[in-house]
């Protein structure tokens, strides 16, 4: 369920411009109510796209957030994290 | 009877639109579609197929199909925010019907899809073919994107069948068919570079590798090679080569009239003409 | 390595929870269920798979799946209203994950579905049969009520698919599976008598034949026989067969332990076991 | 898209409590945002469900109707209206 739930938001983000300004400006308080591990929440606010990635979350999706700076993630911040993440194709 | 008139394939990035309108008509985009457009004129199809991904815009993953055939009146788009003008189309129901029926009696799992809109890898195409939107539109989805993706041979066998159900058809009816995607493409995940970009073009050499298959008509060598695993260390978009797969199926095996790459991007623009 | 250790085939009526609690454990209803429980629990299955049919709850035909995979740590219903208590019941999420990329990796192109709840064609059944919700379920969506349906031969490949996939799952678990539906329903159809109720059995004669070919194990004829004209002509619920032909793919040829007819509803309850 | 609105009309009626009440004290004006053609709205309306039948409505969908009687559908007189309807499995 729970890393649905992360891509989930990330498309939400997208979808739904109140939800994203809503994180934008309060990101914990916006997502208290969704069902994420304390893992995943933490990642999710930290913006640590690399552990978010290596539990199963879409790069397309999570690449989103870049967008529109959500979770403190601008694009250099997420590729600098993002290439830190184990990739299994290269396994 | 129903014919099988021509094939494209072609890229669908979203910034294209936006970029041509900058580029004007000399820049390479614009060429390149506008070319694919000429083709599409000179065959006067009366109805479009396309093989399309949703990007989990016009579904998510509480529900992604494998497989979907929409079937409505009439489809609009893009439904997720790529800056271009906002289209309807009409969509050719009952031969979209038939098709699904025709191919759900071959084996093929093919989910129902009577309401919906569709994304930018539908509409950039069309945006550059046909802004008038003058032609019928069947979209085909396929799930390109969210592994474990459907084989090449399946997607293939997909194409056959359609091709098969489309033969039967009893109205005259000429049938262009589109593959929408690219070939080697990463976005937001570990093999970008560090920079100012969340994308990248990781396999320029599996693009044009790619090409070179369809240039010689080496089908069977390119559906054996595409595999997941290769196709997702060309990027993890690079499934979208599906699409260009499940084309192929429809068209049989043809040299193509027109290749135009854009390796940089991992992507090409083709075009099947015959007679 | 995972086993199949028991199948079972029950109908799920809406109306059978209330019913039972009317006639208590002395009717037929209760007694039929609880003659399957008594199976369940002497099989001490670790995982219950389930093959049933989505009544356009869980799904619409905005997106109707023809196969579709349950994976996600939980599920809970009935979603339709059914009157009856309401459960959750943990769903074994890898298991799930892994039949489904076995199977499209055989050509199934079967729907991805993370985030779901279950209608009374599950949860009937489970309330009968463990109430306290031991064991997990994975549920396996077939399309039995919008034609074109899958093919009698596609739902038993499928189930075959299944059984592969369970027996190179690496961990010791014991997996029972149920197949869930009618023989002969209709429901709002132009079949249904005069009076005061809008569904009926039409064909209690298929129901029994159906019994027959599955107590004489003979399963080829009965593919061969359940077209979907030949299930639908026993009423517009009758594509639910093919949750059970799906339940004879995973557990193969076997003859029943139990089977209780119930021709006046169409229906049957029916327990294979071995060693 | 209109047989779909229908069988969209049915399903609403049983998941969606507030749209069931507002149909049954006011059909035409609770359907009148829908998209249906002037055909399947006149059928519906007039709880023609043999029309509807006919025109790819399923009948599973159609018989919530009958559970709270919308569109003036009361068992006995949906069982007398469908039987009329043409069955293509008897062709
Ligand atoms: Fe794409
Ligand atoms: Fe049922």
């Amino acid at each position: 369920m729970s890393v649905y739930t992360v891509n989930k938001i990330c498309r939400d983000a997208l979808h739904d411009l109140a939800f994203r300004e809503a994180v934008r400006r309060d990101p914990a308080g916006t997502i208290a109510g969704r069902d994420l591990s304390p893992d995943e929440r933490r990642a999710l606010l930290a913006g640590d796209v690399a552990w978010l990635y290596e539990h199963g979350c879409h790069p397309f999706l999570m690449s989103y957030l870049t967008r529109w700076e959500l979770f403190g993630l601008k694009v250099p911040t997420y590729c600098e994290r993002i290439q830190k993440a184990h990739d299994s194709r290269d396994d | 009877m129903a014919e099988i008139v021509a094939g494209f394939g072609m890229p669908h990035n979203p910034g294209a639109p936006a970029l041509a309108a900058r580029e004007g008509p000399q820049g390479e985009t614009a060429r390149f579609y506008a070319e694919m457009a000429k083709h599409l004129e000179a065959v006067a199809p009366d109805v479009l197929l396309i093989f399309t991904d949703d990007h989990f815009n016009t579904f998510f993953l509480d529900n992604f199909p494998t497989f979907a055939i929409g079937i409505a009146e009439a489809t609009a788009g893009p439904n997720d925010q790529t800056p271009m003008p906002r289209y309807k189309v009409a969509v050719p129901a009952d031969l979209a019907a038939h098709i699904r029926a025709a191919a759900i009696a071959h084996g093929f799992d093919i989910s129902l899809v009577q309401d919906f809109e569709v994304d930018h890898a539908v509409m950039v195409p069309l945006h550059f073919l046909m802004p008038d939107m003058r032609i019928p539109v069947l979209p085909i989805f396929i799930n390109c994107l969210a592994p474990p993706l459907p084989s090449a041979a399946r997607c293939l066998a997909l194409g056959r069948a359609i091709r098969a159900a489309i033969a039967e058809w009893p109205q005259a009816l000429r049938v262009a068919v589109i593959g929408s995607g690219s070939f080697s493409l990463e976005i937001g995940g570990p093999k970008i570079p560090l920079g100012n970009r969340a994308a990248c073009t990781p396999d320029p050499q599996w693009s044009q590798h790619v090409q070179d298959l369809l240039t010689l008509v080496r089908i069977d060598e390119l559906v054996a090679e595409a595999t997941t695993d290769r196709m997702l260390r060309a990027g993890n978009i690079g499934g979208e080569l599906l699409n260009w797969i499940a084309l192929l199926g429809v068209i049989g095996a043809r040299k193509p009239v027109s290749i135009l790459p854009q390796n940089d991007h991992g992507q090409a623009f083709a075009a099947w003409r015959w007679n």
